[in-house]
Formats: C-alpha cells, structure tokens, sequence
C-alpha cells in the first residue's frame, strides 16, 4: 500500500521534472526559463523526496528526505531570484514579444550598467571580454 | 565585497547554520557512514563561503579573516601528525592505540575519528583559505583601493 | 519495483540531456546557469531512487550534500553575473 | 537567551541528523550534538534571525500550518499552468516585468513574500528594494501598480503578517 502510494508520488514528480526540462529548452528568453524550470523542477523533486519518505517511513531515509525536501523549498526561489537578478544586471535584454518592462523604466532608466550583450550575436569572444572588470 | 540582495541574506541567515552543522556531521561520521574528512571539510568551506558571499566583507572582517583561516589550517595538520606521532610511540607510524568499541557507533574505530577531525578541520579552512585568497587577489589586480593582496 | 524505477532512471537521464543541450546551447551566461541550477536538483532525485533501488539510507546524505553544493554555486556564479567579478 | 535558542535549534536539527534515535544514539552522540551546536552557534552568533523567540509562539505556529496547505495548493496550480504554457504548440506567453508593492515591514515576512510569489503562478521576483518588488510576470493582465498587486501579493500578505510581525 505505501509502495503503491510513493510510486504515484515518484510518477507524477517525474513529469513535473520533464515539464520544466522542455520549458527550459522551449521557451524563448532567460526570464521566461527560470519561470518554468525553477517552479516544475522543484515541485517534482519535492515530490520525488515525499515518494522516497513515504516509502522508507520507518528508517532514517524519511526524516533525511522531509530535511532535504525542506532545503530546497527553501533556497530553490532564492537561487532563480539571484539568477535573474544578475542576468538583468549584466545587461540581457527581456525577449521581444515581452509588453512591460517597470524594472528598467524605473530602476535602470539609463539601461543596465554593464555593457549590453545582444543574446543573439554573442560568441565566446564577448564571453571572454565580459570577464574584464569594467572601470 | 558588498552583500547581495535582501532575499538573499535572509535566506542565508536560516541555512547556513544547517550547512555548516551538516559539514560536521559528515566530517564526525566519516568512519560509519560514506564521507569522512575531506568531504566533509569541503562542505564546511563551501557554508563559510556562501556565508561571505551573502555578507560581503563584513562577515570576512569581523569572524573569519586570513589569519583565522591559516591557524585553523596549521591546526589541523598538527592534529593530524599528533595522531600519527602518538601512534609511532606504539611501534608504528599510524598504530591504532585507542580501544575499539562497537560497529557503527561514534566512539568507534580508534583514531580514525580523530584523524578526520584534522583533516576536516584542515581541508575547511585550507579551501576557505583560497576562497578568501583568490577574492583579494582579483580585488589587487583590478586596481581597487586595497591593491595589497589581502582582505581587510 | 525494479522496472518503475529503471524508467524513473531513464525519464531523470532525458531531462538531465535536455539541461545539457540548453547548458551547450546557451547563448548567454545566465542560461547556462540556470541549467546547471536545474541539473542539480535533478541529481537530487537521483539520489532518491538510487535510494529506494538500494535500501541504504547514506544516499540521503549524498542527495542533501548536493543540493547544498548546487546552491553555493548557484549563488556564487549568479554573484559573479550580478558584479562581474567577486569583490565589488 | 536569543544565544540559548540558537543552539536549541541547532541541536535540534542534529538530533535529527542522527536518527533513528532508539537505535544507535548513544550519549556520545547527544554530548558531541551539543559541543557541535555551541560552536556553530557562536561562530555565527550575528548571522543568525534576529528572533527566534517569535518561532515558539503558538499564534504564529498555528498561521503558519495555515499557510502551508494554502501554498502548496497556488505551488500545484502554478506547475500546471507552467504545464500548459509549455506543451502548448502555440506558447501562450505574454512577459514582462511589473512593479507592485507591499504593506510588509519585517525583513524576514518580505523574503518568504518573495518566494512564495517566486512559486506560485507565473510570477518571478527579479528584485526587492524597499517596499517595492519587481516582478517578472508570463503572462501579464491588467494595468497599473493597484491591480497588479492585488493580483500578485494580496494573497498571501494576510497570512504572512500574521505569522511573521
């Protein structure tokens, strides 16, 4: 009963996991990837680790899953909101279709502070280049 | 090193107590459970560095400068040899000379525990070390204010 | 149990493929990033059914291990995007 | 005293590192725990919460059992919609980044505003500067600073004032 009970949970984590895989590749600007991957990836691994303390509930398996699945609630939307935040801040543009942008109407209005790198045209020349501090 | 941004810090004020104490509990473990000094050592870096990285300098001025960093380093080693040294006394380098106790307990195994305290100890602060080292250094060669090659 | 976790197994495998199809792709540094972000969290739930397969509860250690490393670095590297370098 | 709860809580978690208890906790395990604790706690003596009494108050305890439940089902529905949003052939997405406010004041309840809004439908805080949060948003309705954020943030300040002020 509990195994049956924990490969439900492990199934439906699995296909939160490949969701937010193919929007990761799918959709079109940084912004929009974090979005989808950030929230479906951490949803199905959550579930995966509830499958896993479901299925050990009488060992230390349990207790050390619910320990993990508690870290990563915690500190995933951390890492997808830093991420942004140095994407905006090293200068990628929201993709073209985007309608609003109050970030850098109000925060930037001068544009980002660092050099603007077009996401299509960069190669690893510029990748290079960006590494050098800017005066 | 300014600190990053508000959402950052809080979090890191919850987690890295947890990460930190984790550390320890792989480097105390390493003779019962898969890990041991290194390994452990590498996590205990990795908590005091996201620590500075959240914090900025203020954190690296006030708890953990170079100097912590490097007489930590040298204590572990020096736990280390003392461990190999008392075990000399006994004939050999590395003898065992502590009683054995149970499988899979902590008071176990003789002075492996004690080894991997050292080398714990000692890979921590030597990784922190060069964190620390490689943040000032990039600080001397980009022009900064403090062009000395050491943090504040 | 064997065959529901071997396609767990596999199904984990294509979404790490997609990460690093998107890690090799790029075009910016930030996307990469979030790649790397994401293919931690799913060796995470690797460790998982490594675990249920095995029985042994140390995975656990192994799985909570990474997704503290998969922070640190997150952050580190997203610190660096955000300055360019660590010490502004 | 806010020292003696920080280590509390740290052995706390400790204790649960070592489980099973009744199997292979013995006392050395609980004195090593405490000398662990003690050292951890006093190395990051002022990075720790500012106050950790407000964790052992019942009132907040019971809110925050409120909250979970509450955010788990927006977490769900906002996976689904990422869902649908992505297999669908067409991508019905609409970006961009909006600016929406907030009556909270504490440090602690504007984080978990901040993740909670990173985890449910769409929306992604880019940055927090005061009261103001930037918001990137996949699918944007509505116009001005008022509807966007009743849309976005008036459904958990509620709750989140309650248990973290």
């Amino acid at each position: 009963m509990s195994d049956l009970a924990a490969e439900i949970l492990i199934a439906v984590g699995l296909a939160f996991d490949l969701f937010g895989c193919i929007g990761l590749v799918r959709l079109p600007d940084v912004y929009n990837r974090v979005q989808a991957a950030t929230k479906c990836v951490t949803l199905g691994t959550c579930l995966i680790l509830a499958g896993t303390a479901v299925y050990g509930i009488t060992g230390a398996m349990s207790i050390k899953a619910a320990l993990c699945a508690v870290f990563l609630l915690l500190t995933s939307p951390v890492a997808a909101h830093a991420i942004a935040r140095g994407a905006y801040k090293s200068g990628v543009r929201l993709w073209e279709g985007s309608v609003i942008d109050r970030y850098g109407e109000e925060v930037h209005p001068a544009g980002p502070p660092a050099e603007r790198i077009e996401p299509a045209a960069q190669t690893e020349h510029t990748v290079a280049a960006g590494r050098e501090p800017h005066e | 090193m300014q600190g990053m941004s508000l959402i950052v810090k809080n979090i890191t004020r919850v987690v890295a107590g947890f990460i930190i104490l984790f550390g320890a509990y792989i480097v105390l473990y390493g003779h019962v459970t898969p890990g041991g000094g290194f390994a452990g050592g590498v996590i205990l870096a990795g908590g005091l560095a996201l620590v500075v990285l959240a914090f900025g300098e203020e954190f690296a001025r006030n708890v953990l400068t170079h100097d912590v960093a490097r007489l930590a380093d040298s204590m572990g080693a020096l736990l280390f040899l003392l461990v190999a040294v008392l075990g000399f006394m006994g004939g050999v380098f590395f003898t065992n000379f502590l009683p054995l106790g149970d499988v899979g307990a902590l008071l176990s195994a003789g002075t492996i525990p004690i080894a991997n305290l050292g080398i714990g100890i000692k890979v921590g602060a030597g990784l922190f070390g060069v964190f620390l080292a490689l943040a000032a250094f990039r600080r001397a060669t980009s022009g900064g204010s403090a062009a000395h090659g050491r943090l504040p | 149990m064997t065959p529901f976790l071997a396609i767990v197994a596999g199904g984990l495998l294509l979404g790490a493929f997609l990460c690093l199809y998107r890690i090799g792709r790029g075009p910016t540094a930030p996307d990469r990033t979030v790649a790397i972000d994401i293919l931690g969290t799913l060796v995470v739930g690797f460790c998982c059914v490594m675990a249920i397969w095995t029985g042994q509860d140390f995975y656990m250690n192994i799985a909570i291990a990474w997704a503290l490393l998969s922070f640190i670095g997150t952050i580190a590297l997203a610190k660096y995007l955000e300055g360019r370098q660590y010490n502004e | 005293m806010k020292q003696v709860l920080c280590i509390l809580f740290t052995f706390g978690l400790w204790l649960l590192l070592v489980a099973p208890w009744p199997v292979n906790a013995y006392w050395a395990d609980v004195l090593v725990g405490l000398v662990v604790a003690l050292l951890v706690a006093t190395l990051l003596s002022h990075i720790y919460p500012d106050n950790p009494h407000k964790a052992l108050q019942p009132r907040r305890i019971f809110w925050f059992l409120v909250y979970v439940p509450y955010f788990l089902f927006y977490c769900v529905q906002a996976n689904l919609d990422v869902a649908y949003r992505v297999l669908h052939p067409d991508m019905p997405i609409r970006p961009g980044i909006v600016h929406v406010r907030t009556d909270l004041t504490s440090d602690m309840a504007k984080t978990f505003l901040a993740n909670s809004i990173t985890l449910t439908p769409g929306t992604l805080t880019v940055d927090i500067l005061g009261q103001d949060l930037y918001i990137h948003w996949i699918n944007v309705e509505g116009q001005g600073v008022e509807a966007h954020t009743a849309v976005i943030v008036k459904r958990f300040e509620k709750i989140l004032r309650r248990v973290f002020e």
